[in-house]
Formats: structure tokens, C-alpha cells, sequence
């Protein structure tokens, strides 16, 4: 009775695994930029580290966002981490306090009840005993609702769940049969002797009445261990390797280690790190407006993973960000999209560099292609300007927004120049998305070149794309907004007179807009401003995407029509007299998908505007925009 | 032509500016096809061209770019291909629906592939 | 191919050919490059046919060259073309024989603008009689000397020697026919057969026992275009014209190619030499070259004339391949010998000399 | 109804004929058709499917034939009308048989001919074996296989539009309207017929004008894979290989094209049908730039001759489609009706 061979399997298991994480970590810490380990390093020794210890805590046991989110997914999960955690826990200082000695291996932990049959018939032991039993009644309760979701995944709220590979299907299984084999290995123990507390020793009970309990005992404490060993193989190969991995990320993150602009440790322990729970998947539109199912970014990370021919995921995606708000690990979905999409730019030296240090070597996805060549383009001496207004390749496609603008700043009396009025240069963001960064690179020196020479202060655009860009990639002088603040700026200086319109309207968050640069307050203001705003099921950072987004290269316009209607639908149940928007891509695209009325935030402004007088806007002494005037 | 050819004639043989459907390389169409399907439906109104971001700065046309494609002329398509700025506003002109930027996407595409004798 | 479709077309276009006294007017090209292609042209008729054909050595150029070099204005070839009509009046002949592709061109041309400007026709009889002092009357009819060598096709069959038949295998000769393009494309009822399907060689060649080629480019251009040669920096379009027919012909293996234009007949031929010096490529079976001939050098081996007095050693591709599948006995080293003995020039670009 | 005795003579007995003589025999006139064929039906005779739903053209055959199978109308096959000349109140019709027929009133409804594709010289038609006319072609369809001349299965067929349209050469500067809409229908015929084969329309314009057309011509490109080059055929010939060759300027490449064909289809156009040219020439009626019958007005008079008791139906008066010929002949019936009424 005292074999101790069954531990065998567990054991193997264990130390392969720790042997593996460490090997692993080390493998990652090695690839990483200098600039990275420092950041690791420091935060090793600074609040990162304890920031990680409570995020770890609060996501990684508790689950506490998907619970927020989804109450019983979220006690799902919670139970089987923290159940877990709290069972290891309490198992030790079980085995330690109680054991024979003070300090164990972790077998010891693990099969308490074998090494101790007879232990917590009474006292504190009892007690202690029966805490134990609730933790495996919790984690059987979070089993339970894991298989139910399983097999009927709509009843936890989920739409869609990821498909599983064959190691994840054992790896499952194993996971699975762990605590129902220590529950009946204890039980069948605790029957044989009489002990345990109200699972173990009630169920024991009643099954040694009828069975041969001593003889069966000792092959579910061998099942026991053969799951756990079993698990703790093909943890690395197997999607549950997230569970590790996710610790490592939150520490890295917590550190001020971000994705970047190509491959590197910290993509890597992204894409390990993800769960395939699948919320991105429900959260898509693509998925659930435009029928299509495969190319979420659960199925992005797992094609990334496994080295599979990734190319059509990649590029067939909005990018409007919606899955990364709701990525319970928190993993930098578009980033890693952009990535893989500029592949095609890699050089061979950078290729050759990347197949020697990293383990993800993703050939099969490679295009390298002609790069495309602007010298064409004839450097510029624009007119020196205070405001520089940039309209945008797409807002010369809704004149009615270029002529809004004009009115609103000749009304405010702003000094500007129309940058872009015969046909501009693109502001590069398509192609940034398209993963042509290097091509992007040549149009932002080029308008930059243009706007230095302006000398202006402030750089209005009318799209959201350009804005992005502009902020983001561009090295200016000149601050840069998007219209819906300038305007909002013209009114908190009172430059700006408006009428009231008593309207109600709907507003629309542009993904570049406002997951993509964060601007949500401005448009809101601007449109409160001036008329009566309404709230919609999806805003702010969940606002829906148009369909129209530049950001995906193959989908079809019949597709983006269908995103389009399912958005319109939402935006309007409210039934506004108009839908604003502060896009021009979008102004298009709704206008296709809605009866309701669709205008730009410039346009509702404009319409607000009293009627010209004509002394009046002569007598108006031109305003100078600074740097000053402004609150950025 | 340049009169001051290196042979005792002083004038050369000229090059054809024939298509010649029969001998041209289709290949690239193909690919073409495949990857983005609504190439075909384009009628060549020339919307995309009139719109065309880079068209105001060079000759870039895409509506001739199409049918250089569909009559399997990869030469003009090399450095025609490259001008494009990918912008998107001949999406939002199509009459058809074509996926324009996505067949300018994998014009780069085959044209990469072609110089790696990948297609 | 459907032979009753082509009949169909050449039966609509049949033109009239005078059968006797003609008025004949020399080609530039043909009288400084054929010599013995418009000697044999007045030979055959007079001598094998017996008929009355009337030379005037007064006549001149008709000045095409300049008028599609754009240096001679339409009113001065009227003028021109009138004088030979003076000239034919004076003698009494009513029936003009032109030996050019270019001159037929041009009074086809002139005919058919009087015919429909009538002013103009006014207007060229004045210009004459004030210029020479000469009237005229409007001929009743022209051909192009291929017409009246198409016409007596038959006659000349019945006297053959030789046929174009290749006496080693006793097929018919592979014959490709090209068309000066002002022979029927300006105005296709000038032209025996029409413009599409010219029937004036394909008739002399089947009548003398040939097969013809009808290959893609058939009714392309030789390149000649006037501008195209006459400027050196256009001669690589006339160069592109004609390799382009090489090409298309050369598929079918051709024994030789016939045409009825001075200027085809001497840039297919010059062209084969400069392609193969450019481009290092020589047409025709084992690199001979294809020989180009005139009417009247077919109609002369056929019947029996000596092949250097019709001049065929002047032509940058040599015949002897040819005469040798036709069964002419002719001695090469005879080529360049002058009836008195002595040694004429000896041509420097031979393609297979 | 005092003129139902009334007898009226439709002359021709093609779609607008046969419309036009049946629903005035409906309406309860004595009517004579007379028709130049063996048969009734015209040029739908020929016809497998129609445009642009592809319908069998049986079925308005079968149509039309029924309406015609009156006992107020008899049918005169094998004849044509030769002169029409007034006679009191009414009008004397010779037959070429030399008979006459007496009647209150003519319908006119000669037709049209197809255009003779020989006159169109540079594409061999008659000439090279595999150049064939659509109406050829629809003859394949009906005997369900379409074939080169020496009976091998084309890789490549063209298709070419306005043979005999819109070509000042042939002296037809008018749009025949039906030809474009035809070939895109041949062209997915013959894709789904021959899945391998590639098949290419050239054209100047693509002239897509009724209901579905142009949803046709989208179709044959998105799902049928049709190929078109917009450019006149300049001429065609034959290879070593007895493939055609044809040439044309590829005009929205500004470029030459050359293709080699194993079967050329010509669109061939409308023309006034000589038998109706005759009888317009004997008859004092007028005829318009196109040759076809001049109407006494475009808008609305467009099935008036401006001759008392002659009135026109169908394509003898321009290029129609089959829906708008029988819309013509009820509107001659209507004007017709109106005419003996009011006399």
C-alpha cells in the first residue's frame, strides 16, 4: 500500500514542466531587445512586479473581467484557477503541518490522502479536512459548467467556441479527469478507512459499502497521477500552455514591454498567451453580421501559433479593434495583424535573423513584393499658414464636409489654408494598413515636408484615418486634430456662434477615431453643443465598425454591406432624425445602409451656424491659432 | 526611337507594340482572379482612374492597369503597379464593386511572385 | 478555306483589261532596280503575244514618290498624270498600261477625283495648256501591267517551258503573292480580285501551276510607306512591317514570293539581307533566303527566258535554289557576264550568293 | 361592333405579323396573313433561347402560333405582297401568285433580314471554315453541340459585335439593338456548354438598354467569366493551323491586339427586308435614312405610313426586340381599329 510508483507519472510531468518554463523564459528574455530586458529587469525589482502579482491575482485566478462580462463563465473560470491554486495551497501546508515531514515534495501535496489515510477523522484535522472538500466541490462545480459549455456553449453566453487540435483534446480530457479521479481516488481511500470529510468520506462511505474499495483505490490514485503527468506533457503543446504563458505576459507588460513593429518574444508570449476562449470571436462583426466565421482573432493567434499559412486571416479583418478591447489576457490584436501583414517587407537579412533567434519561423505566409516607388511626387513650397486644413482623400468623395469646414472657420474667422483643395497625397495610414510601412513612409515625408513648410501651428483633418496617422507617425510641429476638436475648440473660445437644432441624433464612433486615438469626449461635446444627443447600445470604445474600413484588403462589397445594415440597425433603434458620424469613409458607407439621415459632425455644425451677415464676417478680426490657445 | 544605333545601317528593327494574345502570360491574371474574384466584373468605366489619388501626381491608371492584366501585359504593369497609393478612394467609386485595392494588393503580389519564378 | 467563297468575291470584281494597244509608263523603281522586269514586260507582249504596246520616251516620272513624301501638291500631279494622257492622246491610245503600284495608285486616284470633281478635271486641263501648250483626253481605261499579264495568264500557260512545279517531287511551288497596296486598297474595283482577296497573282501563279500560301499577314504592308523609308529614322517601322510578313510566311515554307509593286518587290527582298544582318536571322529553307520575283520574271521563266537577262542575279536573295526546283538550267558562274564577254559589277549584299 | 366585317391584310407573318393578325381576329376581324416562308414565325424560327432570361423560344413560338389558330384568319404561306394601291374605300393587295385580295385595311409587317455577312469582306465569311453568323450559332444550340467545321471542340471562340451595325461601309449607320444583348447571351450559352472554352466579345459599345440586360452582362462576366475587349475587328485569317487570326485595336489599351480563334461568330445586324423594300418601292411608301419604313411621326405616330389603311407593325420600321415587336403590332391593331372606326 505504501508504492509510491504511481507518483511516477506526476512527478515526470512536473519537473518536465518546470524545466520547461524555465528553459522557455529564459529562451524569451534572451531574444528580447536590450532595451526590454532592461525594462524586465527593472521591473523585477519595482512596482511592475507587485503590480503583476495583484493583476495575476485578480485576472488570472479570480477572472474578475470575465466575470464582469459573464458571471458564470466567469465563476467558471474562476473555480478552476483559484479552486486550483487554493487546493495546491492549502494541500502543502496540509502535507507540511500534517505530514510526517515538514517540508515534501510536491507529491506529497498532491496525494495527501494516500501518504495519510487515516488523517482528519476529528479535531482541527476535521476541519481542516473538510475545507479541502469544499475546494474540490468548487473546482467540480466549475468542471461541471466547463462541460456543459462544452457541448451547449450558447447557454454561457458564447456564440461560437474555438475548435480544438488533437493535443488539446487530450490535454482536455486529462484536465477533465484530474479532479474527478482525486475525488473518487480519495474517496475509495477515505471509505477504506473511514476518514475524510463530507465529499470524500460520505461518498467513500457509500461506495466502499458495495465495492471492493482497497482494491480499487489504488487505480484512480494512478489516474490521478496520469492526468496531472499527462496535463503537464502536453501543457506546451496544447492550448492550456496559456495558462503559464499569461503570467509571464502580464509581468512583461506590467514591465512596459509593448508589441512593436515586428516579431519578437513579446509577440511570441502573446500568441501562447492567448486562451482561445473565443469572446473575440462573438464580439466580431465580421462573424456575426457578415456570416463569416473564420478569421477571427482567436483563429489569427492559433494559425500563428501553429505556423499555418495565415496570409488570407491576416489581411481579411477591419482592424477596428473591437476584439482587443475585449481580449480578456489583453493581447495587442491589431498590432499583431499589422505585423503579419508586413511580412512582405522583410528583407532576407532581416528574414535570416528572425529564423535564428526566434522559435516562430513563419515562412509559409511570406510575399515579398515590388515595393511601391512615389518619386514621382514634386516636392511642394506651400503658403505660410497658421491652420492647415487636410480634407483627406476620402473627404473629397463628401464635398458636403469640405464645404461645412469652410463655413465653420470662415464663420470663426480662422485663418487657414486648404492643403489638399486640388487633390492631395494620401496620407499613407491605407498602405500602413495594408503592411507597406516602408511605402507609407515616403507619402508622411512627403506632406510632412509640406506642413513644416507651412509653418503652421494646427493641422485639422476631416478623416479620422489621416488623423491617426498624422499623430501617430508623423513628426510635427504643428498640433494635430481631428475637426471634431478644432471645432470644439472654436466653441470653448467662443469664436464659434451656434444656433441650437432640436434634433435628435445618434452618434457614431469612427474606429480611427475613437479606439484608434481615444477621441470620444470632443465629438460628444461638439454635438451636445448643438443638439440633442442620444446613446446607443455600442459607443465609445465598443462603438461598431462601419464595414467600410480601409483596414481590410479582401472583403467584399457585399459583406461591407452587411456590416453596414447590421451597424445602421443599431445605431438608429433609438430613432434619431440623424446619424453623425465624424468620418467620411463612414458618411459613405452609412449612407448606402440607413434611411435615416446621415451626416458628418462638420455638417451639423454648419447647419447651426447662424445665417451669414455680411458686415458682420468682414469686421471679424482674424483669430491666431498657437500652441498657446490651445490646451495641448 | 534613337537614330544612333551601333549597326552600319544606322537604324534598327522596331520593337512590336502588338498584344499577342496567343504568346502573352496569363498567369498573373490567374493569380489575380483567385485572390480577388470581383476583378472580373470591372467594365473598364474608368471611375477609379478619374478618382485616383496618385493619378493627379503621375500617370497611374488603374482602369488601364486592369486591362493590361487581362490581356496578360506584365511589362507596363511593373512600374504601373508601384504608383499607387493604395488610398481607397477608387473603392467607394466602383460601380461594380471591385475590390480595387485588394487587385492592386495582389497585382504587387504576382508580380513579386513572377520575379521569384513562384507563379 | 471555301474556294466558291473566294470565286464568289473575285467574280464581283472583275475589271475591264483591254486586250491591245496600250499605252505604256514606266515605273522609277522598276526601271533602275527591274530593268528586265519591264524590258521582258514590253518583250512578252509584243514578241509572245503579239501585241501593240506604244512607249513614249518623253514621259516622266509621275512624281508619287514626292506627292506621298508630301513635296508635291495634288495639283501638280494632276498635272503630270494629264501630260501622259496628252502624250497617249497625241499617239492615239486610249488604254493606259502602268507598270508602278504607286503611279496606278495615283491615277486611280486622279480618275476618281475627276470623276467626282469635275471642277478639277476643268481646272488640270487649263493648268496643262497654260504649262505645256498640250490637251488631252481622259483614257477609257487603266491597268496596272500585272492586269494584263493576269489577263494573257492563260496564253502564257499554253506556251510554258516551265511550270512552278518542283520537278524533284512534282508538287506545286509554295508561292506566297503580296499586293502593292495601292493596287486595290484605295479603291478596291481598280483591282482585279478586290482589296481583301486580290486575284490578279493568285491567278497567274495557279494558271502556271503553283500553289499559294494564304498565311495571316497576307494583306499586311512590305513597310515600304514612302515616309517610313525615305526618312532614315523611320526605316526600323518599314524593317518592323516586313519581318512582321516573314514571320507570318514563314511557317508554310515558301519557294518564293511574288509581287506586282516596285517597292514590295525590293524591300522584301533588301529587308531579308538587313534582318539578317540586325537580327541575325535569315528566312527560307536552309537559310537561302526567300526569293522575291516580279510578274514578269515569273511569267519570263515560264517562258523559257534566260534568268540573267530578266535580271534575277540582282536581287539580294539568288534564285538558284529555285531554279534548280523548277528545273531551269542556269549556269551561275554566267550571272555577272555582259553579252560581250566582259564582267559587269557584281552586287556586294548578297544574302546566298 | 359595325366593323367587325371589316377585312384587313397583314403582310408578313414573322412575330409582329403573327401578333397583329391575331389579335385582330380576336377582336373579331376577318383577316388574311400573308407570309413569303413555307411557315409562320420568322427569324424566331431559328432561334434556341432567347434573351435575357434565356427562355426557350419555343415558348413564344408556341404562343404566337395559338394565337394565331382563328377561324377569322387564314394564313396565305409561300407569298408575299407585291403592291398595295387604294380601291374606294379600301385597298386591292396583289399577291405574287398575281391574285388580289380585297381589304378595308393593310398592316405592313415585312420584317427585317439579317445582314449579309459577306459584305463584310475582311472576315471571311464564306470563305474561312469557322467563321459562322449568331444565327449559325443558334442553329448549333439547337442541335446541341457546338463545334469547329472539321468537328472538333473550339478552345477559343469571339464573338463580334455590329457586323453589319453601325459601319458606314456597309451603309447601315444604324444600331441594330438586339446584337450586343445576343451575344452575351451566346457567350454564357457557350461557357456552360463548353466550361473550357474562353470565350471573348468585341465591341465599340456595350448597349445593355432593357430590363435584366445589363444584370446579363454582369452575370456572364462574374459567374461566366466572359472576356471582353472593346475594339473593332479589323480583319481576320487563317494560320498554318487552321485557327483564325484576327486582328483589332484594343482600344482601352491603346494598343494593336492579334488573337488566334477557332470559331468567329458574327453578331450580324438588322436590315429592312428586301421583300418589304419592293413592296415600299411599289407602293408609294416612304422610306427613312436606314432604309427601314419612315413612320408619319417618331412619338407618336410610330405606326402610322401617312398612307390611308396602311399601317406598320414590327421590325420593318426599326430594329426591335421581340417584346417591344409585339408591343408595335398591338399599337398598329389599336391604330388600325381606330381607323376603320372613324371612317
Amino acid at each position: 500500500m505504501n508504492s509510491e510508483l504511481f507518483t511516477l507519472p506526476f512527478n515526470l510531468g512536473l519537473y518536465f514542466i518546470l524545466i520547461y518554463s524555465v528553459v522557455r523564459s529564459t529562451v524569451w528574455f534572451r531574444n528580447l531587445s536590450r532595451s526590454d530586458k532592461l525594462r524586465l529587469q527593472r521591473g523585477f525589482f519595482g512596482r511592475p512586479f507587485m503590480d503583476s502579482l495583484r493583476e495575476i491575482s485578480m485576472e488570472s485566478l479570480l477572472h474578475l473581467k470575465i466575470f464582469r462580462k459573464n458571471p458564470v463563465l466567469g465563476y467558471m473560470h474562476m473555480s478552476l484557477a483559484f479552486g486550483w491554486f487554493l487546493l495546491i495551497v492549502f494541500g502543502t501546508i496540509e502535507a507540511d503541518f500534517f505530514g510526517e515531514k515538514h517540508l515534501n515534495p510536491p507529491s506529497h501535496a498532491i496525494f495527501f490522502r494516500w501518504f495519510n489515510p487515516d488523517h482528519g477523522a476529528e479535531g482541527f484535522a476535521g476541519i481542516y479536512s473538510f475545507w479541502m472538500d469544499l475546494l474540490l466541490a468548487f473546482i467540480l462545480s466549475g468542471l461541471l459548467l466547463a462541460i456543459i459549455k462544452r457541448f451547449t456553449p450558447r447557454l454561457m453566453g458564447m456564440k461560437k467556441t474555438t475548435k480544438h487540435t488533437w493535443t488539446d483534446r487530450i490535454a482536455l480530457t486529462s484536465l477533465w479527469l484530474i479532479f474527478p479521479s482525486r475525488l473518487l481516488a480519495e474517496s475509495f481511500t477515505c471509505g477504506v478507512h473511514g476518514s475524510g470529510s463530507f465529499l470524500t468520506g460520505n461518498l467513500g462511505n457509500a461506495l466502499a459499502s458495495f465495492l471492493p474499495a482497497a482494491d480499487i483505490a489504488p487505480w484512480f490514485w494512478w489516474l490521478y497521477s496520469l492526468s496531472l503527468g499527462t496535463f503537464f506533457f502536453l501543457l506546451p503543446v496544447s492550448r492550456y500552455f496559456h495558462i503559464p504563458v499569461e503570467l509571464f505576459l502580464i509581468f512583461m507588460r506590467n514591465s512596459g514591454i509593448s508589441t512593436g513593429d515586428r516579431h519578437s518574444s513579446y509577440t511570441e508570449v502573446q500568441t501562447h498567451a492567448c486562451s482561445s476562449c473565443g469572446v473575440c470571436i462573438s464580439t466580431c462583426q465580421m462573424s456575426y453580421a457578415a456570416g463569416i466565421h473564420d478569421i477571427q482573432s482567436a483563429y489569427f493567434i492559433k494559425g500563428l501559433r501553429n505556423d499555418r499559412d495565415i496570409a488570407g486571416i491576416t489581411a481579411n479583418c477591419l482592424m477596428c479593434g473591437r476584439c482587443e478591447e475585449v481580449c480578456p489576457v489583453g493581447i495587442e490584436l491589431g498590432p499583431m495583424r499589422l505585423i503579419e501583414r508586413r511580412q512582405g517587407e522583410r528583407s532576407d537579412r532581416t528574414l535570416k535573423l528572425q529564423e535564428k533567434y526566434s522559435l516562430m519561423r513563419r515562412r509559409s505566409t511570406l510575399e515579398r513584393r515590388p515595393t511601391q516607388s512615389y518619386r514621382y511626387l514634386v516636392r511642394e513650397e506651400p503658403e505660410k499658414a497658421d491652420v492647415l486644413f487636410f480634407a483627406g482623400c476620402m473627404t473629397h468623395l463628401t464635398p458636403s464636409v469640405i464645404v461645412a469646414m469652410k463655413k465653420i472657420m470662415d464663420s470663426a474667422g480662422v485663418r487657414y489654408r486648404f492643403m489638399d483643395e486640388n487633390g492631395g497625397v494620401c496620407c499613407g495610414r491605407p498602405l500602413m494598413l495594408a503592411g507597406r510601412d516602408r511605402e507609407a513612409r515616403e507619402l508622411i515625408n512627403h506632406n510632412s515636408d509640406v506642413i513644416w513648410k507651412s509653418g503652421a501651428q494646427i493641422l485639422v483633418t476631416s478623416c479620422p484615418i489621416c488623423y491617426k496617422v498624422f499623430r501617430e507617425s508623423y513628426y510635427l510641429e504643428a498640433r494635430v486634430m481631428h475637426h471634431s476638436e478644432f471645432i470644439n475648440l472654436l466653441i470653448e473660445e467662443g469664436s464659434l456662434r451656434l444656433g441650437y437644432l432640436h434634433k435628435k441624433v445618434v452618434y457614431h464612433d469612427p474606429c480611427e477615431l475613437g479606439r484608434g486615438s481615444g477621441i470620444y469626449e470632443e465629438p460628444r461635446a461638439v454635438i451636445s453643443y448643438v443638439a440633442e444627443l442620444q446613446s446607443s447600445e455600442q459607443e465609445r470604445n465598443m462603438s461598431l465598425c462601419c464595414g467600410g474600413s480601409l483596414g481590410n484588403l479582401t472583403l467584399s462589397s457585399g459583406k461591407r454591406a452587411m456590416i453596414a445594415a447590421d451597424a445602421a440597425r443599431t445605431l438608429t433603434l433609438g430613432l434619431p432624425d440623424e446619424l453623425i458620424t465624424a468620418c467620411p469613409l463612414c458618411k459613405k458607407t452609412f449612407v448606402q445602409a440607413t434611411e435615416t439621415k446621415v451626416s458628418d459632425i462638420a455638417e451639423l455644425v454648419a447647419a447651426a451656424l447662424p445665417a451669414p451677415r455680411r458686415e458682420n464676417a468682414k469686421k471679424r478680426p482674424a483669430r491666431r491659432h498657437s500652441r498657446a490657445t490651445s490646451n495641448g | 526611337m534613337s537614330i544612333a544605333q551601333s549597326n552600319k545601317f544606322g537604324f534598327t528593327i522596331n520593337r512590336s507594340r502588338l498584344i499577342d494574345y496567343d504568346s502573352s502570360d496569363r498567369k498573373v491574371r490567374e493569380f489575380i482572379t483567385l485572390k480577388e474574384p470581383s476583378f472580373r466584373l470591372c467594365f473598364a468605366c474608368g471611375g477609379c482612374t478619374a478618382t485616383c489619388t496618385a493619378g493627379q501626381h503621375t500617370s497611374f491608371n488603374l482602369r488601364r492597369m486592369n486591362t493590361y492584366i487581362r490581356r496578360g501585359e506584365i511589362e507596363p504593369l511593373r512600374e504601373e503597379v508601384k504608383r499607387c497609393m493604395l488610398c481607397g478612394k477608387c473603392l467607394l467609386v466602383c460601380p461594380r464593386g471591385v475590390n480595387t485595392r485588394n487587385v492592386v494588393a495582389a497585382a504587387a503580389d504576382a508580380i513579386g511572385k513572377l520575379e521569384r519564378n513562384e507563379l | 478555306m471555301k474556294p466558291e467563297g473566294k470565286k464568289r468575291i473575285w467574280a464581283e470584281y472583275q475589271k475591264e483589261i483591254p486586250d491591245d494597244h496600250f499605252f505604256y509608263v514606266r515605273s522609277c523603281i522598276r526601271q533602275t532596280f527591274f530593268a528586265g522586269s519591264e524590258q521582258y514586260f514590253l518583250k512578252i507582249l509584243r514578241d509572245d503575244l503579239g501585241k501593240d504596246v506604244f512607249e513614249d520616251p518623253r514621259h516622266t516620272t509621275c512624281t508619287g514618290i514626292g506627292y506621298h513624301g508630301d513635296v508635291v501638291p495634288f495639283e501638280t500631279i494632276q498635272a503630270v498624270v494629264a501630260r501622259h494622257f496628252a502624250l497617249a492622246t497625241e499617239a492615239g491610245y486610249r488604254h493606259i498600261a502602268i507598270s508602278c503600284v504607286t503611279s496606278f495608285g495615283i491615277y486611280s486616284e486622279i480618275l476618281e477625283t475627276w470623276k467626282h470633281f469635275p471642277e478639277t478635271l476643268e481646272r488640270t486641263r487649263e493648268d496643262l495648256y497654260k504649262a505645256t501648250g498640250r490637251t488631252f483626253e481622259v483614257p477609257e481605261t487603266i491597268s496596272h501591267t500585272s492586269d494584263i499579264i493576269y489577263k494573257f495568264r492563260d496564253q502564257i500557260a499554253r506556251k510554258a517551258k516551265y511550270n512552278l512545279v518542283d520537278i524533284n517531287t512534282g508538287k506545286p511551288l509554295k508561292v506566297v503573292e503580296h499586293i502593292g497596296c495601292h493596287y486595290s486598297k484605295m479603291f478596291p474595283k481598280y483591282g482585279v480580285g478586290g482589296a481583301e482577296f486580290p486575284h490578279v497573282l493568285v491567278g497567274m501563279v495557279e494558271a502556271w501551276g503553283g500553289d499559294i500560301i494564304d498565311y495571316p499577314e497576307r494583306r499586311h504592308c512590305c513597310g515600304f510607306g514612302f515616309r517610313q523609308y525615305l526618312v532614315q529614322a523611320n526605316r526600323g517601322y518599314s524593317l518592323f512591317a516586313s519581318r512582321k510578313k516573314f514571320e507570318s510566311m514563314e511557317p508554310y515554307r515558301p519557294d518564293m514570293i511574288i509581287a506586282n509593286c516596285p517597292g514590295c518587290t525590293m524591300f522584301m527582298d533588301r529587308w531579308q539581307y538587313t534582318i539578317r544582318e540586325i537580327d541575325g536571322i535569315t528566312y527560307g529553307a536552309d537559310g537561302q533566303g526567300i526569293p522575291v520575283l516580279t510578274y514578269e520574271e515569273v511569267a519570263g521563266l515560264i517562258l523559257g527566258y534566260n534568268p540573267w537577262e530578266l535580271g534575277l542575279q540582282y536581287h539580294n536573295v539568288q534564285s538558284l535554289p529555285l531554279l534548280r526546283r523548277m528545273g531551269i538550267k542556269a549556269d551561275p558562274s554566267e550571272r555577272f557576264l555582259a553579252k560581250d564577254g566582259s564582267r559587269l559589277p557584281e552586287p556586294a549584299n548578297l544574302i546566298n550568293g | 361592333m359595325k366593323t367587325t366585317s371589316a377585312h384587313i391584310v397583314v403582310a408578313g407573318g414573322g412575330v409582329a405579323g403573327m401578333e397583329a393578325a391575331g389579335t385582330l381576329a380576336e377582336m373579331g376581324y376577318r383577316v388574311t396573313m400573308i407570309e413569303k416562308d413555307d411557315e409562320p414565325g420568322g427569324h424566331l424560327l431559328q432561334w434556341h433561347a432567347l434573351f435575357p432570361d434565356r427562355r426557350p423560344a419555343d415558348e413564344v413560338r408556341n404562343y404566337l402560333r395559338k394565337h394565331i389558330e382563328q377561324r377569322n384568319l387564314s394564313i396565305i404561306t409561300g407569298t408575299t405582297v407585291e403592291k398595295i394601291r387604294h380601291h374606294g374605300s379600301g385597298v386591292l393587295v396583289s399577291l405574287s401568285g398575281g391574285t388580289e385580295e380585297k381589304a378595308d385595311a393593310v398592316i405592313v409587317a415585312t420584317g427585317f433580314d439579317l445582314f449579309d455577312a459577306r459584305r463584310k469582306e475582311e472576315y471571311g465569311y464564306g470563305i474561312y471554315d469557322n467563321v459562322i453568323t449568331s444565327a449559325e450559332l443558334e442553329g448549333m444550340f439547337n442541335r446541341g453541340r457546338v463545334a469547329k467545321a472539321d468537328g472538333s471542340v473550339p478552345a477559343r471562340i469571339g464573338l463580334i459585335h455590329c457586323v453589319g451595325s453601325r459601319d458606314e461601309k456597309v451603309n447601315n449607320n444604324h444600331c441594330s439593338k438586339v446584337c450586343c444583348v445576343t451575344a452575351v447571351k451566346q457567350a454564357i450559352e457557350i461557357r456552360k456548354m463548353l466550361p473550357s472554352c474562353e470565350v471573348f466579345c468585341f465591341y465599340m459599345d456595350m448597349r445593355m438598354y432593357g430590363p435584366y440586360y445589363e444584370e446579363l452582362y454582369r452575370e456572364s462576366q462574374e459567374f461566366h467569366n466572359v472576356n471582353f475587349i472593346r475594339g473593332k475587328v479589323s480583319e481576320a485569317s487563317v494560320n498554318i493551323n487552321n485557327r483564325l487570326v484576327i486582328k483589332v485595336e484594343d482600344t482601352l489599351a491603346g494598343r494593336p491586339l492579334k488573337m488566334e480563334l477557332d470559331i468567329m461568330v458574327l453578331m450580324v445586324g438588322m436590315e429592312m427586308a428586301g421583300a418589304g423594300m419592293k413592296l415600299a418601292e411599289s407602293s408609294g411608301m416612304k422610306r427613312g435614312i436606314n432604309r427601314f419604313l419612315e413612320t408619319a411621326d417618331h412619338h407618336y405616330g410610330n405606326n402610322l405610313s401617312g398612307i390611308k389603311g396602311i399601317f406598320y407593325a414590327g421590325t420593318c420600321t426599326a430594329p426591335m426586340n421581340i417584346t417591344d415587336t409585339i408591343s408595335h403590332a398591338r399599337a398598329a391593331v389599336a391604330e388600325t381599329v381606330r381607323y376603320l372606326n372613324s371612317r
